[in-house]
């Protein structure tokens, strides 16, 4: 298991939307080890305020050193991230975390919501690559509106999958949840189900699952001091009645192991 | 033989002695901050550390407080793990090998509910491999039993004292609650129990509320403070407890930077430990000694002992 | 004249009441760091506030201590002023008219060296008009004689009230030292001296060192620790004695925001004061004002009463 | 006395020397108000740390409402002050303190050393306003070496008074103190000096000044928390025995007030 704590050079800064930007970084050591559903943690700041790193998805990673952070301001350190400038240099520290198992001979479902999009490109882009044909594995993306999910579909296109879309308030692709389109598809027990999202939204999908025999991973938060197992903060209760570390154990669990409420 | 150089050895000479133990430099890592040390193996070389002192360690295993556990508040963080642990049978168990195997001082720092069970830990580690000494944590806030009592409490303080030492075969350091009217008389008792040092300060106790939600972010409602925001209240209490001691004092809070670890000395601590700026730069501790050993090369000191208690008061 | 819609006057409703006194909103500008309320008069509305809390003042003038007084740290500031003041006659004749001139309450913190003149002050502010209350420190950390003694010992603290009670002729506020093992016993003991209502916290006592001269940064040696550093411990405990006392409490210790502020309403503090946030932004104490308005108006409460203590504990 | 809190964009950034910056900032009102020896606030960043407001001495002021600081990296503050880019905006605050008292009928003398330089433009240029011929009056600058008084020169040259430097290493002017090439004057006691520098400097400013029976008006520096008198931090013992504070009564005194070591 290799972790680094990169100097990264930011190559690029992309705004997609109001308050969603995406980051590149120059990371060779961190993009090349990294594998899909693991993360970062970022320090967002020069100075002692904020004072924790954050912890970010890894977006994409390519060939050539480099990877990518897809995120939404929400409070001090995404807002002085995004205003980030290209050339400037942060620290990241990475891959951390277990990511996606992917089941390489079973159909796949994909399924993000808001910026649980984040680390599906680099799973999607994983599963194609590991199957070489995945034109019978779906994807399905979900947000509260159109600026949430638009921007990012022309990046999942080029896998050649299968993509279904969905805004809570209609204004792109189907109007309502991403697990009605998971239900309208013929599901049946070889599917494997990946998702990222809400709390409720993967209670729903995980349910839906349940209930259909499926195999259900699900990459969850959890506020996060370290990012790697050094100060136990970052606790989810198991089903077992335990508890196992996000940033150790996760971020992605089989979901029958965790409890949800809904 | 007699030909052969040593000063490469001892230049820059950065060992202090924590009373009867004698560490190769200052640093060390701070209890329930660096996990079983082997979390940062592939991060640092964990060789380079005066010592180790490990996650809290109680008689029967703990689960630990329902999340959220932790908070960021200004230049500093809450957290109430609640000392979640294996209990000092598994530790003893699964942990130690490795840690006596990196032929460094481990420190295990250890909490009980009751004066028996703090006994109780420190026998259980007696003829352990590998145990250099025992911390003893009278100052965990997020615990409802016994911890704070104990801390806050001077004559509770030197009997839990007392009572590990009588159950220890290895050197034994008292870790001291900043949350007291006057630190120098509970740092006295626990002189007066028989401790052999000191360290100090665990974290002061401290709360956040979500707005939005109109509660407690913790859910353990309060929480420690650590980080850079205490280190003021460190330093301070360092400073004091240094005057008014005989026994070694060991400086933790809000280290984060070779400057601060300097600082800490020359307030009087023999050896400092590093918390909460291991999750920010895992590579922290090790720099810092690096940066020590630079400061005694630089300012051409004999030896890094030179400068503990250094500070100058004017009474001009 | 029946006609008159006066719905404008009251709504936000953002009065709170400390005790007998009403003030227009809880928002209080905290002694030391709002000099006497003129040195803003160009910077921001002063009527806007709800109250303003002056700079402590002995019964003779103070020179205060010698420089450097304060020094930042992270996320704060220790200050070592000493008290600088120029006396209760001076103060009275000097800076009250232009105080009772603003017609907002004007509070007036004290200090003093034995408790004979922490109630000669009292009463030579008897009569003088303007003064809507008097806040008792009996918790700086900057002055070597009784002060600090004062405000850990719960019995002092409480004789201390009494005796500015008996003195004075407004209601009394006892402001609380955070550096106490058990902030609930002080606070219990001062309500039972007749306090009228508390404030908390004063500064933490904290410690900077200078690595290049190996000096205290302060003249002083120690200061106290103020700003967003400490607003957990404030938080902390504000929530402990607000459950604890029946008189209203006043939280102070770190507060920058409006989310802040309405953070301490809901552990239960009736008002608040402001105080290093003033040196970075002079207005803030009336964006506060505005903010809790704005508040008040956006989640439709019928007051800011209604928030007040309103924290939910999860017990579950 | 007007003060303002004002959101000032950076309009420019120079870099004088390794470590030397030089501001423009947009401020009309402050650039509006402000006297020769005042000084602003400025937050240097947009975190909790650094926490406090840092003092910079107005350099000078211009008439299309802007206004510069000199400064050099001494530490965190400055620090991140020497990161700004134009078109940023900053929390400004002032005009603060009492400046330079400008004797119109007694010729000038203004000594600045080091980052002491950094007020004096502004000085001369009001003296030679309020004079209309200041070609009788002296300007005298010093430093370390070249780099701390080169860059500044062109600056003064503009006002036709006559100019001295000195810097320590001989690199650039005299080799020597300020202080030599103030002695070398043909000193006489209407002259009225006004200095700004490293605190030795001043106070043999001071003591050349007491034998000749000159006037000498120095500015110090503190420690600040406020700027405006609300924290009383600043302090200074007075030759009165008294605390005087610099933010309120000064930067700008007359030497003889204050208490000089050496
Ligand atoms: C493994 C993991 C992967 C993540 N990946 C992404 C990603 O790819 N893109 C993205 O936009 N966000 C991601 N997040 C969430 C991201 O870490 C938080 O949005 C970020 O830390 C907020 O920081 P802030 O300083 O802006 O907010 P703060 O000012 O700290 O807080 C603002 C709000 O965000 C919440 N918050 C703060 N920290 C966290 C946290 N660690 N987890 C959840 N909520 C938090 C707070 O409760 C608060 O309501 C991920 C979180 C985890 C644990
Ligand atoms: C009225 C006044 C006018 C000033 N004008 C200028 C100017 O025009 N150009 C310029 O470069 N500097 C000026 N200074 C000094 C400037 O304020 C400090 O250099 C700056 O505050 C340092 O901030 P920092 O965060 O970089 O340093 P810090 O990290 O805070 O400290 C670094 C070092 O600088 C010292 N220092 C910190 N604050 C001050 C302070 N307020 N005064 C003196 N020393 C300090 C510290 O003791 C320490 O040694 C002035 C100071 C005052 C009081
Ligand atoms: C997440 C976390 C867990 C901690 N667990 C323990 C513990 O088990 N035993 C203990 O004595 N101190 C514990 N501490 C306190 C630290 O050892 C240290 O005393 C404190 O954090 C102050 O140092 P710092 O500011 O460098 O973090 C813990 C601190 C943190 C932040
Ligand atoms: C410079 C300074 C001077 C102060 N002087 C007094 C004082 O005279 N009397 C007093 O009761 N508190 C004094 N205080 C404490 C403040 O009123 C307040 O309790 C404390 O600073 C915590 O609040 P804050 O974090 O908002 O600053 C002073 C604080 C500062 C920073
Ligand atoms: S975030 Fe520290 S253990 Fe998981
Ligand atoms: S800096 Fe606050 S009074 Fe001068």
């Amino acid at each position: 298991m290799s972790q680094y704590q990169e100097k990264a050079t930011v190559s690029r800064v992309e705004q997609l939307s109001a308050k969603n930007y995406r980051l590149t970084l120059d990371s060779p050591d961190i993009s090349g080890a990294a594998k899909a559903g693991q993360f970062v943690m970022i320090r967002t700041g020069l100075a002692k305020d904020p004072l924790l790193r954050r912890p970010f998805s890894i977006h994409q990673t390519s060939a050539n050193g480099q990877f990518q952070i897809y995120f939404k301001v929400v409070g001090r350190g995404t807002d002085m991230l995004a205003r980030v400038k290209a050339g400037e240099i942060m620290s990241v520290f990475g891959p951390l975390g277990r990511g996606f198992r992917i089941k390489k001979n079973s159909p796949a479902i994909i399924i993000g919501g808001g910026l649980g999009i984040a680390p599906m490109l680099f799973l999607a882009k994983s599963i194609c690559r590991l199957k070489t044909d995945c034109s019978n594995d779906h994807i399905i993306l979900g947000g509260r509106e159109r600026s949430e999910v638009e921007p990012l579909v022309n990046d999942f296109r080029q896998f050649g999958l299968r993509l279904g879309l969905a805004t809570d308030d209609g204004s792109y692709g189907h109007q309502g949840y991403v697990t009605d389109l998971l239900k309208s598809l013929d599901l049946h027990p070889g599917y494997t189900v990946y998702a990222c999202g809400p709390e409720p939204m993967m209670a729903r999908v995980y349910s839906i699952c349940k209930s259909g025999s499926m195999q259900c991973q699900v990459s969850v938060e959890s506020v996060m001091a370290c990012g790697m197992g050094a100060c136990l903060g970052c606790s989810r209760m198991t089903k077992k009645g335990t508890y196992t570390h996000v940033c150790l154990n996760g971020p992605v669990f089989n979901a029958e192991e965790l409890i949800w409420n809904s | 033989m007699e030909f052969v150089d040593n000063r490469e050895d001892i230049f820059p000479d950065l060992r202090v002695n924590i009373g009867s133990l004698e560490i190769a430099n200052p640093v060390m890592t701070a209890s329930g901050t660096f996990g079983y040390a082997r979390e940062f193996e592939n991060l640092m070389n964990l060789h380079r550390l005066g010592a180790v002192i490990v996650k809290g360690i109680s008689l029967h295993p703990r689960p630990g407080n329902p999340p959220p556990r932790i908070v960021e508040t200004a230049c500093g963080m809450l957290n109430a793990i609640g000392l979640q642990n294996v209990g000092v049978d598994r530790f003893i168990s699964e942990k130690m090998d490795y840690l006596a195997g990196l032929n460094i001082p481990v420190i295990v720092n250890i909490l009980g509910d009751s004066l028996a069970e703090y006994r109780e830990i420190a026998e259980r580690l007696v003829g352990v491999p590998g145990i250099a000494g025992i911390e003893v944590n009278i100052s965990c806030p997020n615990v409802k039993k016994g911890g704070v009592a104990f801390g806050t409490d001077p004559s509770m303080a030197a009997v839990v004292t007392k009572a590990v030492k009588e159950g220890a075969d290895v050197p034994v350091m008292v870790k001291l609650s900043p949350n007291v009217s006057d630190i120098t008389l509970v740092a006295r008792a626990v002189e007066d129990g028989g401790a052999d040092s000191i360290s100090l300060i665990n974290t002061l106790i401290g709360m956040a509320i979500d707005l939005k939600t109109r509660r407690p972010v913790l859910a353990n409602v309060i929480g420690g403070l650590s980080g850079p925001a205490i280190k003021p209240v460190a330093l301070r209490m360092v400073y004091q407890v240094a005057s008014s001691v005989s026994i070694p004092v060991i400086g933790v809070g809000g280290i984060e930077t070779t400057e601060d670890a300097l600082e800490f000395l020359l307030a009087g601590a023999s050896a400092i430990q590093i918390g909460t700026a291991n999750f920010i730069n895992p590579r922290v501790s090790e720099e810092i000694v690096e940066g020590i050993s630079k400061y005694v090369v630089d300012e051409n000191l004999p030896s890094i002992r030179s400068i503990i208690g250094g500070l100058s008061i004017n009474d001009g």
